[in-house]
């Protein structure tokens, strides 16, 4: 398959500050790629700079082959979509779609059948003749992006395009987005700070840390097998619980249990000894009868039960510190009450203490 | 030809008179385009200066001749009018001469004298003096011995317009009749500071201090309100030039009967000679440079110099003319003129800038309390610099 | 990840600097032009001619700091720069003072308030040659203010500002605050309104008091829009001249001198340019010792704006 | 849930009409409002008044004969030197300086807020800072340059030379106003335009033209009352046939020929400010509004 | 246990608009009440009613069994947190957390002890000297608590505290604010439009809607017996799955399947027949071989397979409506493929049609 966009050792800096750092990213064609990270990593940037909205400092960046550094943004075949839609308040959505094709001079039929194909596909027709001010979020947001799709664009760029609407809008529109993709197979590029969206959206997820790509991989590599310690603590909400203790060849130990590791699948590295951090999902945490078959259990105080609905959050005291369990809705804890809980091996990450990579 | 003329004559004496040039301008098929600009020279100037350098000068302009234009003239932006003055006789016919000398520069003249204007009168208001049961002064010393039983008759003995410049007017005529004309003649042309220092301008301050105190109480700004309170016999009198008389002919007053008038206030049958000129600004357009000529010497000859004259309250520059129809105060004047007692005015011998910083001392003295000794040597010393 | 350095299909170049954004640069032209030509280019002549003995026309015969020497020993000018230290300060503490207090009643939610507003804000529709005049013609003690208290009755009342030299400047103010409290007061109300109403809410859970509240947290929390209502106000007391002009004519005396009017004066009626553009060349000093702070502030602090 | 009624306070809380703090909120604001009518009022009524009555006294009483007559000659008679056609001349002079100085202003400075804030290119800040420092430059200092840059070009005396120095000297706080405004506007808004392959030209027209109306508002009021009071510029870039209002107001005023007509002069001035004075009472609200969107940040 | 604050019949009208409707609500002592609802439905109006900043158009407000109909915000014993944390910015943390008592006139030996409790309690000691401006969002919220802590107060209410902070923060804070009213047991009101939140920290939930209580109950009885169609469909992420149908006695039917209903625990409105909505949250629709043994089973299509790391949320087509499920996480599930699910009878819900309110 060939790359879509390609960005080699790109660098930008604002004034002294570098915000990306010699970074190198290939997007296959059809890919559904997103930018997560915490704020202010530089997802924005990255996806500004392939818009063509940021002059890069250093480096280069191909779409379709065709080096595009320094092409103007309506050059590069590119749609954008932000995440406060940024609709031309005055226009109509009929206006809005249809502003950049006549900024590029294209014949009249061919945008009103461009119009209504995109109108389709978003089911927008009945809000042709509205102005913005018009539509509820949900709505602007698919004018939003019917504005990249009329345009007949190689990628798609989201910005966090979901981020302004409310919890339950943002689960629709996420499907929509889904089948969206599905349906066009465009490469898109897509931005969000939001761990669901990136998960359930994304071919390949590209974790981002201080402008640089900490992880790029599948979202069930990403969740199972982060690559270091950040990762693993970005990756999972609740997020991971997390030891600090020695690692020697198969046992695990740490200032209130010790266990062995020995059905933990080491990666290449081959490093088996020394200080490591051990981390462990919540929901892989066992509990009550099944504990007692797990590599280690042991007992802790439940300090707080988060009754969620379908699930129950439980933060307990043990080895020291607050580790957060997640078990079964309508669980009947209690705070204050003994909790078994186990681990197994096969579930845990082991990172090394100063390099925090994988082992 | 259309001529834009731009002066500050706005009061009712000076607009009458403008009006006789215009008149006799457009009896000529030509049209007098007015370019009044109300308040004082000191608004007025900026504006025709920088019209004047900016390049788009108007066709003609009053200014006070003297040393005013000066630069302009060096500039090359005024235009030469000797060749009209030659063919007019000018040299002959300007009386007193120095009037001509002031336009002249390098033995070219650039302007065309229109009046003589004297500023050492004193304006008495008859009403006033019968109200509190008084004779009417016959000098400046009568009058300060009469102002205490003036004043308690509830009139204000001198009116006093609150700007620098008739403050300075005020200190120019006490200063002729107290210090006599040579002391006057040696600090104002000779610039003579010791003399600024001397006695007899001792005795001038102690004058203006008197003065000062009998027109305390006196709120008006503009000269002619203080000249309509002499009108209105609410002040006693007023220290004016003699323009005042044209506020006096339009309220429709009679020298010698509703008011009098002292040269000299007074004292001394001498009266400066300053007046009113006009500077035509170099124009590109030939056929105006022909209209600016006609109208120079239109200003001069003696219809319109009569007439005008009349009307505005000052003397004529001709000596030739017959001014019988003049009422008594100018009749006056013309006498003293005649006889020689004649003085440059200050503007031929002080530059603006000298005269505007003795303005500014006149303008503090006046307004609050500061000692004779004080304000005499502040002026010696702006003398001692003047150039 | 191992990166290929394989050559570029098409070498893309990077463009040159200066026709990029070539439009805006155009765009542009007309304030880059007033900025160099007339701001910077009027500036530096006026600074340069002012070392100069020019009189009515300007010349390069260089006098060294004569001017200054001179301007610094007149009296005229001691007094206009004292003038305005009076009215400055005066109408600096003032303006804002009555400006804020006008608009934290404004914001209080009252009935006609637009017809309040329009009340407040109406004078500085109206120039400061209007002003003057109008005030003037208040202020005479013959039939204005004075005349008709001593009407009614009050036969030694005494209000007469304009025609003592010690309370002229006070005249001017009332005036002065007359034109531009309202604008002030505008700026003040949209930065009240700008204020966080949980703000508000959470000093009346804390008890505090109406008065309190605006004086111990509302003012300091409205330091920026202070330091524009600031700027503004005192670049107009700077520019003070057609109020005076118009009001008391500098009069009684010297007394209500500025020095915007001694350049006006130097440089045309006195015909001494060089005088004019040092005392300009010194007010231009002023200006830049109040901007420096602010654009310490306004421009120092951020990035974007 | 059964809800038993209880004693005590129930229902909105009483409110008293005349509450002390009202009684003090809307006493200081009447005072206040009187301090700022007081001279509308005075001329307004003085204007209203025959000579006779005026010289008789008290400025405050209302006119007991009503006379037109000096807004009449105000408007028409009042004289300047020899001229004595009011006001009416100056009306059309500055209806003809007003309307291409605020226009002209307007656009230049809308354009250049608008590259300022979205096309900022290296150097642009400079000159921006320069442009703010410009506004709070005494004029006088700009007087003498001007004079000479307007005899270089031609345009000394014209309409179009004070056109032009109206422009300048407004540009540095319509820039502002602009710049902060477009600022305030979403920049993904000019992003999408940019991706949309609008140009320069195309993004002010079309996105942010059509979005700028509150600053555009605040900016004719600003222009509008500066350029029409404006008297400095118009008396000195100006000539007689091309006067604008201000200037004849001052010659009128200032012509004082005998006594003073108050009230020709309160008629003259109440006609001159008349134009800004609508204006402004019109425009009260959207002042304000716009004042908020374009001038106080932070 | 004494009601510790007591709302009766409240109204209140901004202009002709009623916000607030006829509301009766009852708080005990030292009980943490979450008022859910959707944006807009009254709960900061409510909650400024109850603080006293907004007047009431009618009714009463007891608090401590008083009557504070009429008392001034100050003097009612409350304290308050707001979104925006409304912190005096040019104001110490002490600054901020001593004002209302010096205004109040507390001692000054008595405002530094309770400052040093407040501090303690919300671990900002090294933060006192500090502006609200140099502080973290997390910070600002605990100063924000902190200045309702050190007044005394017997009520806490909180206007959606956490709603400014980002996701990771959400949590810790969460658990803290749990935490906070396990150890002082104030009473505490808590407006949120965040589910999670409501669930976890609430003792009770009083679900609002257009001004009225839908619902008022412990987060448990809301998820698991919504009392009407609103609440089971605002309650639960993603929401429940409804189907409209037919009920006769023992079954229901749609079009598309027919189950019996005869494990369903009806409520004592003694309806069973007619037009009913048949509701199943996404977690409880059971898959793959559990399915087989459910009161009802059948073959969905898969449309949309999302991968969230612990679980997946696949939607499938059934019964004619997309249809979400939610099963294990790495379920190996594709779209396309075809899903056998089934439902349990007695984790079903049923509302009639007409009244919306539960069977
Ligand atoms: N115009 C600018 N000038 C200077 N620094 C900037 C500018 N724009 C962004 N930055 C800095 O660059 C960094 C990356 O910003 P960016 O907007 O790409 O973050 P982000 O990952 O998109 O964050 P968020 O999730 O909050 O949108 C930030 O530290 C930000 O402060
Ligand atoms: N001052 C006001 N004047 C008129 N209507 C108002 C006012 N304040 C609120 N409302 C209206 O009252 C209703 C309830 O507002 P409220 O702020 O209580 O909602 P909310 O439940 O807190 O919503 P959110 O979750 O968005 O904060 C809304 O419809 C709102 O439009
Ligand atoms: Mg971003
Ligand atoms: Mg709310």
């Amino acid at each position: 398959m060939a790359n879509s966009v390609e960005i080699k050792n790109l660098d930008l800096n604002f004034g002294a500050v570098k915000v990306l750092k010699q970074l190198n990213l290939d997007i296959a064609e059809g890919e559904f790629l997103v930018l997560l990270g915490s704020s202010g990593c530089g997802k924005s940037t990255l996806l500004n700079c392939i818009a063509g909205l940021l002059d890069v400092s250093d480096g280069q960046i191909f779409i379709k082959g065709e080096n595009v550094t320094w092409a103007e943004p309506s050059d590069r075949g590119i749609g954008m979509v932000f995440q406060s839609y940024a609709l031309y308040p005055q226009m109509t959505v009929r206006g809005n779609l249809s502003f950049g094709l006549k900024n590029a001079k294209v014949p009249k039929p061919e945008i009103a059948k461009r119009i209504a194909r995109a109108a389709d596909v978003l089911q927008i027709e009945p809000l042709l003749d509205r102005k913005p001010g018009a539509l509820s979020g949900g709505q602007r947001q698919r004018v939003a992006i019917g504005r990249a799709l009329v345009r007949d664009v190689d990628v798609f760029l989201f910005d966090e395009p979901l981020s302004n609407l409310d919890a339950k809008l943002r689960t629709d529109l996420r499907v929509e987005l889904k089948r969206l993709h599905q349906q066009l197979k465009n490469t898109m590029i897509y931005v969000t700070h939001d761990q669901v969206e990136a998960m359930t959206l994304a071919d390949r997820i590209s974790i981002m840390k201080d402008g640089m790509i900490e992880q790029l991989d599948t979202p069930e590599r990403i969740y199972a097998k982060p690559c270091n310690k950040y990762v693993a603590d970005f990756i999972g909400s609740p997020a991971m619980n997390l030891f600090t203790g020695q690692l020697s060849d198969t046992r695990f130990g740490c200032n209130g249990f010790n266990l062995d590791v020995s059905g933990y699948e080491f990666s290449d590295s081959g490093l088996r000894d020394g200080a490591a951090w051990l981390g462990i999902r919540p929901e892989h945490i066992m509990t009550g009868d099944a504990a007692h078959g797990a590599s280690y259990s042991g007992t802790a105080e439940i300090d707080i039960v988060e009754p969620m609905g379908s699930d129950t959050l439980v933060w307990v005291n043990f080895a020291g510190q607050s580790v957060r369990v997640r078990t079964i809705g309508q669980s009947g804890l209690k705070s204050g009450n003994t909790l078994t809980i186990g681990f197994d091996a096969a579930r845990l990450h082991l990172f090394d203490k100063k390099t925090e990579l994988r082992l | 030809i259309e001529l834009e003329v731009t002066h500050w004559w706005t009061s009712g004496g000076e607009a009458a008179a403008v009006t006789k040039f215009a008149e006799a301008w457009n009896a000529t098929g030509n049209t007098w385009l007015d370019g009044a600009i109300a308040g004082s020279g000191g608004t007025a100037r900026p504006i025709i200066i920088s019209r004047i350098i900016g390049g788009d000068p108007m066709a003609a302009t009053q200014m006070n001749h003297g040393r005013q234009a000066e630069e302009l003239i060096e500039a090359g932006l005024l235009l030469d009018l000797s060749e009209v003055a030659e063919a007019g006789g000018w040299a002959d016919i300007v009386n007193p001469s120095s009037l001509l000398e002031g336009c002249t520069l390098d033995g070219k003249i650039y302007c065309v004298p229109v009046n003589i204007h004297s500023g050492q009168w004193m304006w008495l208001s008859h009403a006033a003096y019968e109200n509190a049961g008084l004779d009417v002064p016959a000098d400046w010393n009568e009058f300060v011995d009469s102002a205490g039983e003036l004043r308690a008759a509830g009139t204000l003995p001198l009116a006093m317009g609150q700007q620098g410049w008739q403050q300075n007017l005020a200190f120019g005529a006490i200063t002729i009749a107290v210090a006599g004309t040579e002391a006057w003649r040696e600090v104002t042309v000779n610039k003579n500071a010791d003399v600024a220092r001397g006695p007899e301008f001792t005795a001038v301050f102690d004058a203006m201090v008197n003065a000062r105190e009998l027109a305390s109480g006196s709120n008006v700004q503009d000269w002619n309100q203080a000249t309509n309170m002499v009108i209105t016999g609410t002040a006693g009198a007023q220290l004016m030039g003699d323009w005042a008389q044209g506020e006096f002919a339009v309220a429709g007053q009679v020298e010698g009967v509703d008011y009098s008038c002292l040269p000299g206030l007074g004292l001394n049958d001498v009266l400066d000679t300053g007046g009113d000129a006009f500077y035509f600004p170099v124009n590109d357009d030939p056929e105006i440079t022909a209209a600016q000529l006609e109208l120079a010497a239109l200003l001069i000859s003696p219809e319109v110099q009569v007439s005008f004259n009349l009307a505005k309250g000052s003397l004529p520059v001709r000596g030739d003319i017959d001014m019988s129809a003049a009422n008594g105060c100018m009749q006056k004047g013309l006498e003293i003129l005649a006889s020689g007692g004649v003085l440059p005015s200050g503007d031929q011998s002080l530059s603006a800038d000298t005269q505007t910083q003795i303005e500014d001392l006149m303008a503090q003295f006046w307004s609050g309390d500061m000692p004779a000794a004080d304000a005499q040597e502040s002026y010696a010393e702006l003398i001692e610099k003047a150039d | 990840m191992t990166v290929a350095p394989d050559p570029p299909a098409q070498p893309a170049k990077r463009p040159r600097r200066l026709f990029k954004n070539l439009m805006a640069k155009l765009a542009s032209l007309p304030m880059i032009l007033t900025a160099l030509v007339i701001f910077v280019g009027g500036t530096s002549w006026t600074v340069f001619y002012s070392f100069t003995g020019s009189r009515m026309l300007p010349k390069t015969e260089f006098v060294g700091l004569d001017q200054y020497e001179r301007l610094w020993n007149s009296d005229r000018w001691i007094i206009s720069i004292k003038n305005l230290g009076i009215y400055g300060s005066c109408s600096l503490v003032l303006t804002l003072v009555i400006g804020f207090c006008l608009a934290a009643c404004l914001d209080r939610k009252i009935r006609f308030e637009s017809a309040f507003r329009s009340i407040f804000l109406y004078p500085f529709a109206l120039s400061f040659v209007v002003t003057g005049l109008a005030w003037q013609w208040i202020l005479n003690p013959e039939f204005g203010l004075q005349s008709v208290v001593r009407g009614w009755g009050w036969e030694t009342f005494t209000f007469n500002p304009l025609n003592d030299p010690d309370t002229v400047i006070f005249g001017l103010l009332i005036a002065g605050l007359w034109q531009g409290t309202g604008l002030i007061m505008c700026i003040m109300l949209a930065g009240l309104r700008g204020i966080d109403e949980d703000i508000w809410k959470a000093a009346r859970v804390d008890g505090i008091g109406t008065i309190k509240t605006y004086v111990v947290v509302i003012i300091p929390m409205m330091r920026p829009v202070f330091i524009t209502a600031l700027v503004l106000i005192a670049s107009g007391i700077i520019k003070l001249y057609d109020l005076v002009v118009a009001q008391t004519g500098g009069g009684p005396g010297l007394s209500s001198e500025v020095p915007a009017k001694y350049v006006i004066e130097f440089m045309f009626r006195a015909q001494n340019l060089g005088q004019g553009f040092a005392a300009s060349t010194m007010m231009l000093c002023s200006v830049v010792i109040i901007l420096i702070p602010w654009a310490f502030l306004e421009f120092g602090g951020r990035k974007r704006g | 849930m059964t809800v038993t009624t209880t004693k005590g306070p129930r229902g909105p809380k009483p409110k008293k009409a005349f509450s002390r703090a009202n009684i003090f909120l809307y006493g200081t604001l009447i005072m206040v409002s009187m301090y700022y009518l007081l001279p509308l009022y005075v001329m307004i009524v003085t204007s209203l008044k025959g000579m006779p009555e005026i010289r008789m006294g008290n400025v405050f009483g209302p006119p007991m004969d009503i006379t037109f007559e000096p807004w009449v000659k105000a408007w028409s008679e009042a004289c300047t030197g020899i001229n004595c056609d009011g006001l009416s001349r100056g009306f059309g002079n500055s209806v003809r300086i007003l309307i291409p100085s605020v226009l002209l202003s307007i656009i230049i400075a809308s354009v250049n807020g608008y590259a300022l804030s979205n096309w900022k290119f290296k150097g642009s800040e400079v000159f921006f800072t320069i442009l703010i420092i410009g506004a709070f430059i005494p004029y006088q200092t700009m007087l003498y340059p001007i004079v000479i840059l307007l005899r270089e070009i031609g345009l000394m005396g014209s309409i179009g030379g004070l056109v032009l120095v109206h422009t300048i000297f407004g540009m540095p706080i319509l820039t502002l106003l602009f710049r902060n405004y477009f600022a305030s506007m979403p920049e993904e808004l000019f992003k999408a335009a940019r991706v949309d392959g609008a140009g320069f030209w195309q993004i002010y027209f079309q996105i942010m033209l059509p979005m700028a109306l509150p600053i555009f508002v605040v900016a004719i009021i600003l222009q509008v009352t500066g350029i029409w009071n404006d008297f400095l510029f118009g008396v000195i870039y100006t000539k007689p046939s091309t006067y604008p209002m201000t200037v004849q107001l001052n010659n009128i005023v200032n012509s004082v020929q005998g006594i003073k007509e108050y009230n020709v002069n309160m008629a003259a001035t109440l006609l001159t400010g008349l134009v800004p004075l609508l204006i402004y009472f019109a425009s009260g609200k959207l002042f304000v509004r716009g004042i908020a969107a374009g001038a106080v940040k932070g």
